[in-house]
């Protein structure tokens, strides 16, 4: 049943064509260009919804045109492909509002949402790529639209950490693309569908096959922040604190773990992959990322430095449960897909709030600020808590998961792993909420540095009402879990 | 071995090579040039004993007789320029650059590798194979014309043709271009240089005419040489300074470019249609058309040379007369 | 009175140039509406070739090998449609960017000789009809070199001249060569021609020359001093679109007479690498923003030369269009970007790279259009310039070239070092003494080169339409 | 020996000293001398390609190229020059 083959495609335009107009408004329509910002967002998740509303009831969207002969630009909604682009606009729009009050005044605004516009767009491409071929376009604009943002205060510090950004991800496109030319040598396909499209490959060149997901799994990788590819995460922290929380909880880390699960399901197949010897070398990566970005963590001062390396760590999770080759670590490392998103977004917009409105940027000086800015310091203890894996929080849920899946693929080892890095989470989190709410301000009768705002205070909240949500909730009719056991019947083709 | 031209023809061949040589290789500039025109008048000859007089005479008058003129006008100004006009025998006015060795011997190897190639190449290939002749000979009644090499540079190839001429302007456009607001430089006068130039060029220039004045009387003439021919008349009136470029004859000056390109050009369209082609003549009218065009592209060329060796345009900021003496 | 758009592609900017010379005052409209003019019957014959896959035109109803026609196929109208296309475009830059006024009347004659020059060789089939569009071509184009008059770019310009007339010599040379061996010099007898060693050597030398002309590495040195001083209109002409020339011979050369031998395929490759490398590394060095677009043109042709390093392989067809496609590419970008960096340099009154970020002034628009050119230069998707590098890389993978992937892959890497050093300058915003000046809003010399860009970049999703209409009239090879 | 191969050996030969001397001389005038010899040099292989023994008539065509190129060379070699002379005036006015 196919209906309205458009649909994706007009998600896919609502943000790539608000773009210029934001660029050309000049920089003082401040209201204006609020406005479109949220409308666009507003309606790209009605229309998403819409979407969703339609996969569920098993309709299916592709469409598709050639690019080279045989070589099509291919965009289709695949549940796979739901899960991130809900997670994506969802977050788009919490995101918008927070930007919207952080940058109230700043300069080259116009400049801003052009490219966080764009960046949307690359992500729900992504996403919604339906071969190897369009991810490559969307995973190299999403590149692209970034760089700006990451360096948007444009000084000599961020223009360093943005080289740095920018040499680790288009080499990491370069070496995509090298992958993708090769997949499309050897399969005469750039396809992605479950089951994968490389058997007869892998029976004929055992070694190619091996070369070539090597190169695939290296090249997402590092957008994924895969040790040892992953440096460039903790450096790209000097952005604005929005941009930090869209890239590590939709945007750029997203795309690169979204990534691994499309070549590990949807170019090799699960099986070929596993049957390749591949699977378990790639769980075993994922596990030292996991113990190295929390132990990195905890020597952290600085806020950002110390959530970033959290992310290397947690992004690894659903490495993780892909690599286990196991349905139920799948539903973990899905099911985390989203809560790590709505977890680290949260944090990061406290972080912003703390800097912006206490000047408060490192641990050490975290002393006392639950009780100056109570709202914002709840949000981000809930979102810790649930990171740390506290029942039933939604941390625990995938957490729950991986181990289960990882009993059920036979590696024991995994339960020490998650209980180590619990262990560990716990040991950088929580000496942070102490700080926050049992010791006093150092300096209580400073006037804060600034007033926040409502459009800074209330994302945070929501989304940590969300971690909330999605936790206790786990089980219910369209929760996040439910969409993910749908999608991984699909690549497991139960 | 009984050619009884094989002697001349072997010694020929080694003058024109010395010469050649001698040319890139004595010191001073003035002898440099001296040698080239001979160098270029040997060619000619050269090709004269190869049943080729219209490229001679074009090689004699354009190719040798104009460069020539245009080299030493280029030698004169530099000189003039530098305040060294004085010296004679300046070995070299612009200062020598040093090429790395490494890139010299580049050079030499790639110039001995491209030679060696074209001297086999010759060898091997056919020596007199079919051309075009018999095509020529077939289509000489169609042309309108009974000169085969004014049939194939007016008729059979004459778009080629109509591109050279557009070549001559875009130099004249590229010169005035260049040399767009220099100050008013010395027009050369007819100084030691000049003399010696004249007492080369100038029989050579007239024995053309003669030449070209006959043959204008059998078939049309070759354009090219005889506006060659008009152009050392106007660069004789310019030396001589009988004429003085003015700027109000910019104007004029640059219609008299165009006149036959752009009568070229419209006759080639205006002949089409009725199931010709572009450059199709009407064979009644083909005679006519094609003098028509030869003699308005001589204009052209004359002008377009002349223009060429006075260099700049004439404008209104040089107006006073200064005749320079050395 | 008929005349087909074949002919008229070649006569109506040969009239503009007339006119525009005849009358300076007017220059400017006249050349404009011959540009124009050009385009529309470059249109027309865009028509008729899909109409017919191929439009033939004897000139003066002689037939080759006697007479010379004009003959008109896929390949040949793309490369007129995209010296049409870009030439108005750049047209409309020149409208804002040539302020001088004796500058401006000189432009517009010159340029439509040029395009006169351009337009024949792409239409032509006869090798000394080649020479002499050549010519046109380095004439034009050393005036347009040099139109700046300062003493850098007149110097630039007579080195240009120099190199030119050497390989119109040297392709000259060939040319009787070929009328030595074959008694003919249209396309049609050098398809039926048997291979010989004369005839390699004539090809050779024609190569030779041409390689001068389009600057290959190592006979590149003319061309970065020429492009990075002549005025920005002129340097987007000069390297979008005159180099092209010269390389659209080459491909239909070697199209018609294969390089006899694997080990000369190899080294055209290995030539293409040098300038892949070495104009990355002077393009790393270069201190001034339009000498480092100059040397990225460099490694660009170069890019064009690999994928013709396997061309001489049978039923590899595949890397002519990967080449086609790249100097489509490379010709729509480098247009934007020199057109962008000369708004830059009238902006900010300089273009050091250096001190890009010291000025308080900021053409945001041309540096958004720099940044926009300089995605498809390097390859990323979805631009022209990356399924041009895409096609490029996949024929070399197939055919086990990994050497040139690896080429191509370095050189990648080395265009997005050298253009981010341009983009920190753009984007750094701390070392400024005073307020950055508010942006200026739009001119009309901004929006040639941005619409420029923007196709640069969307031409890419149509590169199959674009591939399918380069084909019509099978330029490369088979023919029927 | 035939006056086709002693003309053709003699246009390789100058066309061989133009090149070298174009790629290696100094001086701005004399490398234009060089070009001029590489034309001559090409000419003459048209030229002898055209000859046939007589009394059979050469062939017009190449005659009628040479003719062409002699024109179009001397165009460039005018541009050239006057670049020179431009340049020169320009490098004398800086050491002023």
């Amino acid at each position: 049943m196919t209906e309205t083959p458009f649909l994706p495609l007009i998600i896919l335009l609502t943000s790539l064509l608000a773009a210029p107009v934001l660029f050309a408004l000049p920089e003082r329509a401040a209201r204006l260009r609020t406005g479109i910002n949220l409308g666009v967002a507003a309606l790209k998740l009605v229309l998403v919804g819409w979407l969703s509303w339609k996969v569920g009831q098993g309709v299916i969207y592709d469409i598709s045109f050639e690019v080279l002969p045989g070589l099509e630009f291919k965009l289709q909604a695949d549940p796979l492909a739901i899960l991130f682009v809900s997670l994506s606009a969802l977050l788009w729009l919490i995101t918008t509002v927070y930007s919207v009050g952080y940058l109230e005044s700043g300069p080259h605004r116009a400049r801003f949402f052009g490219f966080f516009s764009l960046c949307v767009s690359a992500t729900v491409g992504v996403a919604m790529a339906g071969n190897l071929f369009t991810f490559l376009i969307f995973y190299e604009l999403l590149t692209l639209a970034t760089y700006p943002l990451v360096i948007h205060r444009g000084t000599a510090e961020s223009l360093r950490a943005g080289r740095i950004y920018l040499i680790y991800t288009l080499a990491g496109g370069l070496v995509l693309l090298l992958g993708t030319l090769a997949l499309w040598v050897l399969a005469g396909t750039t396809d992605f569908s479950p089951g994968g499209v490389l058997e007869a490959v892998v029976a004929e060149n055992r070694l190619a096959a091996q070369m070539l997901f090597v190169v695939l799994v290296g090249a997402v990788g590092v957008k994924a922040a895969l040790v040892p590819l992953h440096a460039w995460l903790p450096i790209a922290m000097v952005a604005p604190a929005p941009v930090s929380a869209l890239l590590h909880a939709v945007a750029v880390v997203k795309a690169g773990a979204f990534g691994i699960m499309r070549v590990v399901y949807e170019v090799f197949g699960i099986e070929t992959a596993q049957a390749l010897g591949m699977t378990a070398p790639l769980a075993a990566l994922a596990g030292i990322t996991i113990i190295y970005g929390s132990l990195k963590a905890i020597t952290q001062d600085d806020i950002k430095k110390r959530l970033a390396y959290s992310t290397v760590s947690q992004v690894s999770y659903i490495t993780l449960g892909v690599a286990l080759a196991s349905p139920i670590a799948a539903v973990g490392a899905l099911a985390h897909l989203i809560h790590q998103g709505l977890m680290k977004i949260t944090m990061f917009m406290v972080a912003g709030n703390l800097a912006e409105g206490l000047g408060v940027k490192k641990v050490s000086e975290m002393d006392g600020v639950g009780r100056r800015m109570p709202g914002t310091m709840l949000a981000f203890s809930a979102a810790a808590l649930a990171m740390i894996g506290l029942p039933p929080l939604a941390g625990f849920v995938s957490k729950w998961y991986l181990a289960q899946g990882g009993l059920d693929a036979g590696a024991v080892w995994v339960i020490a792993l998650l209980l180590g890095s619990s262990l560990l989470n716990a040991l950088y989190f929580l000496p942070m909420l102490q700080r926050a709410w049992f010791r006093d301000p150092t300096d209580a009768d400073a006037p804060p540095k600034q007033r926040i705002g409502w459009m800074l205070a209330a994302p945070p909240i929501t989304t940590a009402l969300m971690v909330l949500a999605v936790g206790g909730f786990a089980n219910a009719p369209f929760s996040p879990l439910e969409w993910t056991r749908f999608v991984v019947a699909i690549e497991y083709q139960e | 071995m009984n050619d009884p031209f094989l002697l001349f023809d072997l010694l020929l061949a080694s003058a024109v090579i010395a010469l050649a040589v001698a040319t890139l290789s004595v010191r001073d500039l003035f002898a440099s040039i001296v040698l080239f025109v001979i160098f270029g008048l040997l060619s000619a000859l050269a090709w004269v004993r190869l049943s080729a007089p219209d490229v001679a005479l074009a090689e004699a008058a354009i190719g040798t007789g104009v460069t020539g003129a245009l080299l030493l006008k280029t030698l004169h100004h530099m000189r003039f320029v530098t305040g060294r006009l004085g010296q004679d025998a300046a070995e070299s006015v612009t200062p020598a650059q040093p090429v790395p060795a490494p890139v010299i011997w580049a050079n030499a190897a790639l110039c001995g590798l491209i030679t060696l190639g074209l001297a086999m190449a010759f060898f091997a290939a056919p020596q007199a194979g079919p051309g075009f002749e018999a095509l020529v000979t077939d289509a000489m009644p169609e042309s309108g014309v009974t000169h085969p090499v004014t049939a194939v540079l007016l008729n059979f190839r004459s778009y080629d043709t109509l591109m050279e001429v557009v070549v001559l302007l875009a130099a004249v456009i590229a010169v005035w271009q260049i040399e767009r607001g220099l100050s008013e430089a010395p027009a050369p006068a007819l100084g030691e240089i000049w003399h010696g130039f004249a007492r080369l060029t100038l029989p050579a220039i007239v024995v053309v005419g003669t030449y070209l004045l006959w043959k204008g009387s059998e078939a049309p003439g070759g354009a090219f040489q005889s506006g060659a021919v008009l152009a050392a008349v106007g660069l004789l009136l310019l030396l001589s300074r009988n004429y003085v470029p003015r700027p109000a004859h910019r104007g004029l000056a640059r219609w008299a470019f165009v006149l036959g390109t752009g009568v070229f050009a419209a006759i080639a369209l205006l002949v089409a249609g009725g199931g010709r082609e572009v450059f199709e003549y009407p064979a009644e009218h083909a005679y006519s058309l094609i003098l028509l065009i030869e003699g308005l592209v001589t204009i052209s060329i004359a002008v377009t040379l002349a223009a060429l060796f006075h260099g700049r345009e004439p404008v209104a900021l040089a107006i006073e007369e200064k005749r320079h003496d050395t | 009175m008929t005349i087909d758009p074949i002919t008229l592609a070649v006569f109506v900017p040969l009239f503009g140039a007339i006119a525009a010379f005849v009358f300076p005052r007017a220059a400017v409209w006249l050349g404009l509406g011959a540009v124009l003019a050009t385009c529309a019957t470059v249109l027309g014959l865009a028509r008729e070739v899909l109409a017919a896959g191929e439009v033939v035109t004897p000139l003066g109803g002689w037939a080759p090998p006697l007479g010379i026609s004009l003959r008109a196929d896929g390949l040949s109208v793309a490369m007129l449609g995209m010296s049409a296309i870009v030439g108005l475009l750049v047209s409309f830059g020149a409208l804002d960017a040539l302020r001088d006024l004796r500058q401006r009347q000189y432009f517009w004659p010159l340029w439509l000789l040029l395009l006169t020059g351009m337009n024949g060789v792409y239409l032509s089939t006869d090798i000394f009809n080649l020479y002499v569009m050549i010519e046109v071509i380095a004439l034009a184009a050393v005036g347009l070199t040099v139109l700046s008059g300062t003493k850098d770019a007149v110097r630039a310009g007579l080195e240009y001249m120099y190199a030119s007339i050497l390989g119109a010599l040297l392709f000259l040379m060939g040319v009787g060569f070929v009328y030595l061996q074959l008694g003919r010099l249209d396309f049609a007898g050098l398809i039926a021609a048997e291979p010989s060693g004369a005839l390699s050597a004539a090809l050779a030398l024609m190569v030779i020359g041409l390689l001068l002309k389009t600057a290959l590495f190592p006979l590149h040195f003319w061309l970065p001093a020429a492009h990075a001083n002549a005025t920005a209109p002129a340097s987007a002409l000069l390297s979008g679109l005159v180099v092209k020339a010269a390389l659209y011979i080459f491909l239909r050369l070697t199209t018609y007479m294969p390089l006899p031998d694997e080990i000369l395929v190899t080294l055209i490759g290995a030539l293409g690498a040098g300038a892949v490398l070495w104009g990355g590394v002077q393009a790393l060095r270069a201190e001034r923003l339009k000498l480092l677009v100059a040397w990225s043109t460099v490694t660009q042709i170069g890019l064009i030369f690999l994928a013709f390093a396997r061309a001489g392989q049978v039923g590899l067809t595949e890397s002519w269009k990967a080449a086609a496609l790249l100097i489509l590419a490379h010709g729509v970008a480098k247009s934007a970007m020199f057109l962008a960096a000369g708004r830059i340099k009238d902006e900010v009154g300089h273009d050091r790279i250096a001190d890009l970020d010291k000025s308080d002034i900021r053409p945001t628009l041309a540096q958004f259009t720099f940044a926009l050119a300089a995605i498809s230069l390097i390859g990323l998707p979805p631009s022209l310039g990356f399924i041009g590098k895409w096609s490029l890389m996949e024929g070399a993978m197939a055919a086990g070239y990994w050497h040139w992937v690896a080429v191509t892959m370095i050189g990648t890497l080395m265009s997005v070092a050298y253009f981010s050093r341009v983009f920190a300058g753009f984007l750094r915003f701390d070392r400024m003494r005073g307020e950055l000046a508010e942006h200026k809003g739009w001119a009309l010399a901004d929006i040639a080169p941005l619409t420029l860009a923007v196709a640069a970049i969307s031409l890419g999703l149509m590169a199959a339409p674009i591939l399918s209409f380069i084909e019509l009239g099978y330029p490369f090879g088979e023919l029927p | 020996m035939t006056p086709d191969l002693i003309y053709g050996a003699t246009g390789i030969a100058v066309f061989a000293i133009g090149l070298i001397g174009a790629l290696c001389a100094q001086d701005r005038l004399r490398r234009v001398l060089a070009l001029k010899l590489c034309s001559v040099g090409a000419g003459f292989i048209l030229v002898v390609g055209a000859w046939r023994i007589p009394p059979a008539d050469p062939d017009p065509v190449p005659h009628a190229l040479v003719i062409t190129g002699i024109v179009v060379m001397v165009s460039a070699t005018a541009v050239a020059l006057a670049l020179i002379r431009r340049l020169h005036t320009l490098e004398a006015e800086d050491d002023d």
